[in-house]
């Protein structure tokens, strides 16, 4: 085990790959002689060249179909969008390209290519640098969506989407990339639709992803200490696939559920876990589900209008203490 | 002027296009082909003149209109037409229809219904020959309507910033649509409009095979050998409308017939034939071989059984050994992990009873053979409970009465 | 009353607007000289002539972009998307700036503008023609979502859409222009966030949108004649505002609720719903919410793989027996 | 040349954008504002000769680097430094930050983040005065790099089309954050860029106030009075990193010197004294002049409240007489209703708390008059509960170490 940052696990994600398999070679805006906006791709054009560490113009559709085409030609392309809020130029590449391509050629041609972007609030950029995209993004059906919380799932989930042959949405958190973690030594991966069982506990069941995943635990720690209630935290670390088995099996138990999440509170991912919560776990249910989730606004600059838009730990125990009240001490 | 056997060639292939999009109109009246169908009739020379003078191993990719892009690259027409019928033989199974042919052992990539959406990809398949070092060379096909979209200006960019081996082929067809290029494009002389990007351009008479084949062959040459883009504007004209559904109020007939009398195909044969490279006989001949091979390939279609129903989510997604094949999530029962799975879960009989009541709304299975006879208003046509959709003024109702004439509800 | 088309519905109502009010004008994609692709602007060219009704290049951002700048400068476009499907070129203008801009400058200026487009499947119109995105933009704040699934509220709600100040995105559905449907004369304006009961029962809630508020009403039928089921139908028109009450108050009464959209499942709009529904009548649930939904593919071409992935009355009839399972005959 | 008083202003505004800039970096460093700060220093010429030709009826918008041209429009430089601070007296009330100035008022439309987005919304600008049939003309104004966007082509096109009376002035000052045009964009001289889309150009030095006056007002007049689109690419620098984050790996020392001794405020001072038209001592007097507007304005923005957490959903629609003001939904509650009713529901003592406990994150409510002398560890910084992010290797942990030096994780 070494501990490393988020950034630096990254790093090693994409340099290990890029060493292991030469169809893998990186595109975006500022990645190489910048070494990224957030500095992931740090080091890699030194190592690798300007042939596979590629700096683009600003033109996110065209980056990323050029990405499409590349990868049906065969090759593993990672394209770095600078933040989420900018791949909505990409979204029509995303969705009527890279995801339908192998479904309406019939899987005559694949298309392997992941699509890195940060997202996220909390460092005052304001109402077009701060957005969260999970909740859309799971809704496509040709593409995978990963959102890795520690520096060990960042390393592990970037290689697993690296090597798999479907496109791959990898959402990063822009106040994650500083976060230390242990991270196993050698090839790690990370399978894809897994959930991480975060925190064990018997009276309610915490779903996070993200920044969220954090926050979560963190509220556990004061439910436990303040209150008594042992919550049980999930990361599910990719939305699509899903663990929600993971999830229902903690349900079960519990038979309480709280989602959080930094996007939007209207069709959230949280609105989606909640559909499917209550699908297959009615009868377990004591309480309705609780979604925590970010202000139904663009982002505001002000400090403290954008953290007060954020959750925090103290929403999500209030959260779940709703969930839990009468039941428990 | 090509020798006499690649002229006739070239002749035999502009023919079976023009004879199997006709046919392809015919079918779609008929209703045995659906959706959106777009003939490139009148602008058989732009592709067959570009794509004799490709090698096996360059690339195509193109827009909705592309049957003959794939014929030209050497795509069965039978698996063209299969496809226009839905059928398990076309080239994408029946899942992508006209507008989404594939080829791609012919390395004919695509067929795209976005306009603009294919430049991108180009430009990564052209990338993808120079990483790998081979001396492979894109030809992107696109409209005069698509030199608007914002992916025009970023992959022009993107190609030259990068010197990628791609030929840009505008086929400048005079309207995007029912919109004339002088409401579209602020500078109508499209050769140049991507100076200013970095691509420089040239214009050709795309009515004329052997300009076409000349003009292609130069730019092939430049991207093969020094690894830069350009583009080459092909002048030509459609002669149907947009797609089936067009009433084509936007231009006169005049103009249409004006360039019907430079039909490529006839303007190749006469030269053709009085420079006495072939005869009348010959051309007789090819008449009978392209009309065989389109009745045929129609006859094939028909034959070629429907998609089963548990294909649906076929391909969807690729699975490695380690993936159990659930990426995708289905509705109909509550349990979110079905998806490919499918079939295992068809084995269910209510979802099968489900899918099967769904599908019965497109119609019954057509089992091979029992193709030929059956009238439009079998198959591919209205709900199957009709008579309810027109009680209601229809859920399809305006649509089911409106799309023999028009195709489905007017739109393109 | 008069009986027209959805189709000529909504010409009326743009007409009447564009009579009312010299500020609306029309802009899109062979909207003017083509009469559009589904024919609703229709006659508009030669009442209005060019200057209020303009054919626009092949430039889904720009013209959104320019509808949002003409209404910052106190026009009221009405922008034609050709279809749903080509929107996702348009994201960031419908995200970052359409909706973010009259917050994000704090109120000193509006974006009064209509985004028109029709969607859905049932045309064999393949992967790249036949999707729904209103799960998408139900998810975002500062639109507001109309989706009409008759004639009458087809005139209505764009009426009110274009006297609106905020920015609209107005889903239309391809298979319902041609239904017929009595509207009613003079200035019919429809309020948003204004639910419809389409018909009255106490055993379970049906929540449909556009062509599936008609497939839900079939449902219904066959459920009394066949299942002796009462079914209550809402169609909620706009899903932002949402008129959550009717819903709510229906789900009070019937204890059970099916959803149905066309759209696909994982994060779509029966998601939500769901979420809010068990969040705020929880204890009047008697079985889980079912939602029935598109598959989750990129529409299939062929005709009977792409009716089996939409939703018919047969889906929501099986749906509201599993909710009534055991408890009604 | 300009008259002494025009010469002596143009002087005063751009010593005032270049004081200001200088201080806002200094306030970024001491966080007192925060988020991404994009300095235009080294390119007010560009700035202060454009909006000095313009009229007040004409538009001005532009990117997320434009302090400068707020305040040349004439916005008061307190509201534009009380916007970075994040407060009441903000130009957006603490909504917008440092990317999205505004002001209405002077027809500043914006302050846009996404690069190229502003193009389009300039078109529109320009077609309601078309379509109101004024003569305003809009300026819209974007960087070398905001020229490779989709956006550029299409709003090109679109604007030649139909004739729009808008000047697009590219600030080309070399670089796109740490990318050179020579590795961003294929063909360098911008000047050229559209003119295969229909808009010609003019390259036009940016460092020189009266060159950049003279070519904006030709082409202000071209839009005027013939109704159509231009370009003028100004030649220009910055001399500061692209963002306050930003260690500028991607260009030599020399480069800027270089471009420093042809600073745009010194030239024209010199070019003023050694002809008369000032005299040193006016020189004195106009840097005196902008200190205390600047430190003003910084003791302004000091003073200003906060804005209330109820103020959250301020705007997020606009309501008519009809509406109940619940467009929006919250989470806090399972009240989807909420939203506007916000202020209502804050009634509620616990919603108020949770606000409270969210924002406290963003450290304490600043009072009145309270801003000086408090260091830069209160107000804008890191989480409260900062010993438990360090334990953890901090959720914002990194960041917060990173910060101060770098800006947000060293984005752009
Ligand atoms: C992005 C996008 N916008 C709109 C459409 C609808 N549409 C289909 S074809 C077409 C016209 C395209 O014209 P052009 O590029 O000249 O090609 P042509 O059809 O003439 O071959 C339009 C507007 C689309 N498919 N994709
Ligand atoms: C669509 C989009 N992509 C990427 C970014 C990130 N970004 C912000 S500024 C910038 C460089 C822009 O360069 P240029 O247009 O030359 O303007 P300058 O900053 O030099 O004034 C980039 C890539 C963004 N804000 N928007
Ligand atoms: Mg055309
Ligand atoms: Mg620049």
């Amino acid at each position: 085990m070494a501990t490393m940052r988020m950034r630096e696990a990254l790093n090693e994600a994409l340099r290990e790959e890029m060493e292991r398999d030469e169809s893998v070679f990186l595109m975006g805006e500022d990645i190489a002689v910048f070494e990224g906006a957030f500095k992931v791709t740090q080091g890699l054009m030194d190592q690798f060249g300007e042939r596979r560490v590629r700096d683009t113009p600003i033109s996110e559709n065209t980056i990323v179909g050029t990405g499409v085409g590349a990868a049906m030609a065969g090759l593993r392309p990672v394209v770095e969008l600078m933040t989420v809020n900018f791949s909505l130029l990409a979204f029509d590449q995303i969705i009527n390209h890279a995801a339908a391509i192998p479904y309406m050629f019939n899987g005559q041609v694949r298309v392997p290519l992941v699509i890195r972007m940060p997202g996220g609030g909390g460092h005052q950029l304001g109402p077009t640098h701060s957005h969260s995209f999970e909740a859309m993004f799971l809704q496509i059906p040709g593409i995978l969506v990963a959102c890795p919380s520690t520096a060990a799932d960042g390393k592990g989930l970037l290689k697993t989407a690296i090597r798999d042959d479907n496109p791959v949405i990898f959402v990063e958190h822009e106040t994650l990339y500083g976060i230390r973690g242990e991270v196993p030594e050698d090839d790690h991966v990370v399978e894809f639709g897994s959930a991480a069982v975060r925190r064990e506990g018997s009276d309610v069941t915490i779903v996070g992803i993200l920044k969220m995943a954090h926050e979560a635990e963190r509220a556990a720690e004061t439910l436990a200490a303040e209150h008594g209630v042992e919550a049980e935290v999930i990361d599910p670390r990719t939305l699509r696939p899903l663990d929600l088995d993971t999830i229902l099996d903690s349900v079960r138990k519990t038979n309480r559920a709280v989602i959080v999440e930094e996007g939007w509170p209207h069709g959230g991912v949280g609105a989606n876990l909640a559909a499917l919560i209550q699908e297959q776990a009615f009868d377990h249910l004591d309480a309705p589900i609780q979604r925590v989730t970010g202000a139904d606004v663009p982002m505001p600059y002000s400090k403290r209008l954008e953290q007060s838009a954020i959750p925090h730990p103290e929403h999500i125990v209030s959260a779940v203490l709703e969930t839990t009240s009468g039941a428990l001490p | 002027m090509p020798d006499a056997e690649t002229s006739r060639d070239l002749l035999r292939q502009m023919a079976l296009i023009r004879r199997f999009e006709e046919e392809a109109g015919r079918q779609y009246q008929r209703a045995k082909a659906g959706g959106f169908l777009h003939l490139a009739i009148g602008e058989e020379a732009t592709i067959v003149g570009t794509t004799s003078v490709m090698e096996e191993r360059d690339y195509l990719i193109g827009t909705y209109r592309t049957h003959g892009h794939a014929i030209a690259r050497g795509t069965d027409p039978r698996n063209v037409m299969a496809e226009l019928f839905g059928r398990e033989d076309g080239t994408a199974r029946g899942r992508g229809g006209s507008m989404h042919i594939f080829d791609g052992d012919r390395r004919f990539m695509g067929g795209y219904g976005i306009v603009g959406g294919n430049l991108p990809i180009a430009a990564g398949l052209a990338l993808a020959s120079d990483y790998k070092g081979t001396d492979e060379v894109t030809v992107c096909m696109f409209g005069d309507g698509a030199s608007n979209t914002g992916n025009f200006g970023e992959t022009m960019n993107l190609a030259a910033l990068w010197s990628l081996p791609i030929v840009f082929l505008v086929e400048n067809n005079l309207y995007g649509m029912g919109t004339a290029i002088a409401r579209h494009s602020a500078v109508t002389d499209l050769s140049h409009k991507a100076e200013g990007l970095g691509v420089p351009g040239e214009r050709v008479d795309g009515q004329d095979v052997v300009a076409m084949r000349e003009c292609v062959a130069d730019h092939l040459e430049i991207a093969r050998r020094d690894r830069r883009p350009t583009l080459v504007e092909a002048f030509t004209y459609r002669y149907r409308g947009h797609s089936a559904a067009d009433p084509e109020v936007y231009r006169d007939k005049d103009e249409v017939e004006e360039w019907q009398r430079r039909d490529p195909i006839e303007i190749f044969a006469r030269r053709l034939i009085d420079a006495g490279t072939i005869a009348e006989a010959d051309l007789e001949a090819i008449r009978e071989e392209v009309e065989a091979q389109v009745l045929d390939a129609v006859e094939f279609a028909d034959a070629s059984e429907e998609p089963p129903l548990d294909s649906l989510y076929d391909n969807l997604y690729v699975f490695g050994a380690d993936h159990e094949g659930w990426y995708a999530v289905d509705e109909r029962t509550p349990d979110p992990f079905r998806g490919e799975r499918e079939r295992e879960a068809a084995e269910d009989e209510r979802v099968r009873e489900l899918h099967e009541a769904g599908a019965s709304y497109g119609g019954q299975v057509r089992r091979s053979g029992g193709g030929s006879g059956e009238g439009p208003e079998n198959g591919t046509d209205a709900p199957a409970d009709e008579a309810q959709a027109d009680e209601e003024g229809g859920t399809d109702g305006g649509q089911a009465e409106e799309s023999r004439q028009q195709g489905p509800g007017g739109l393109d």
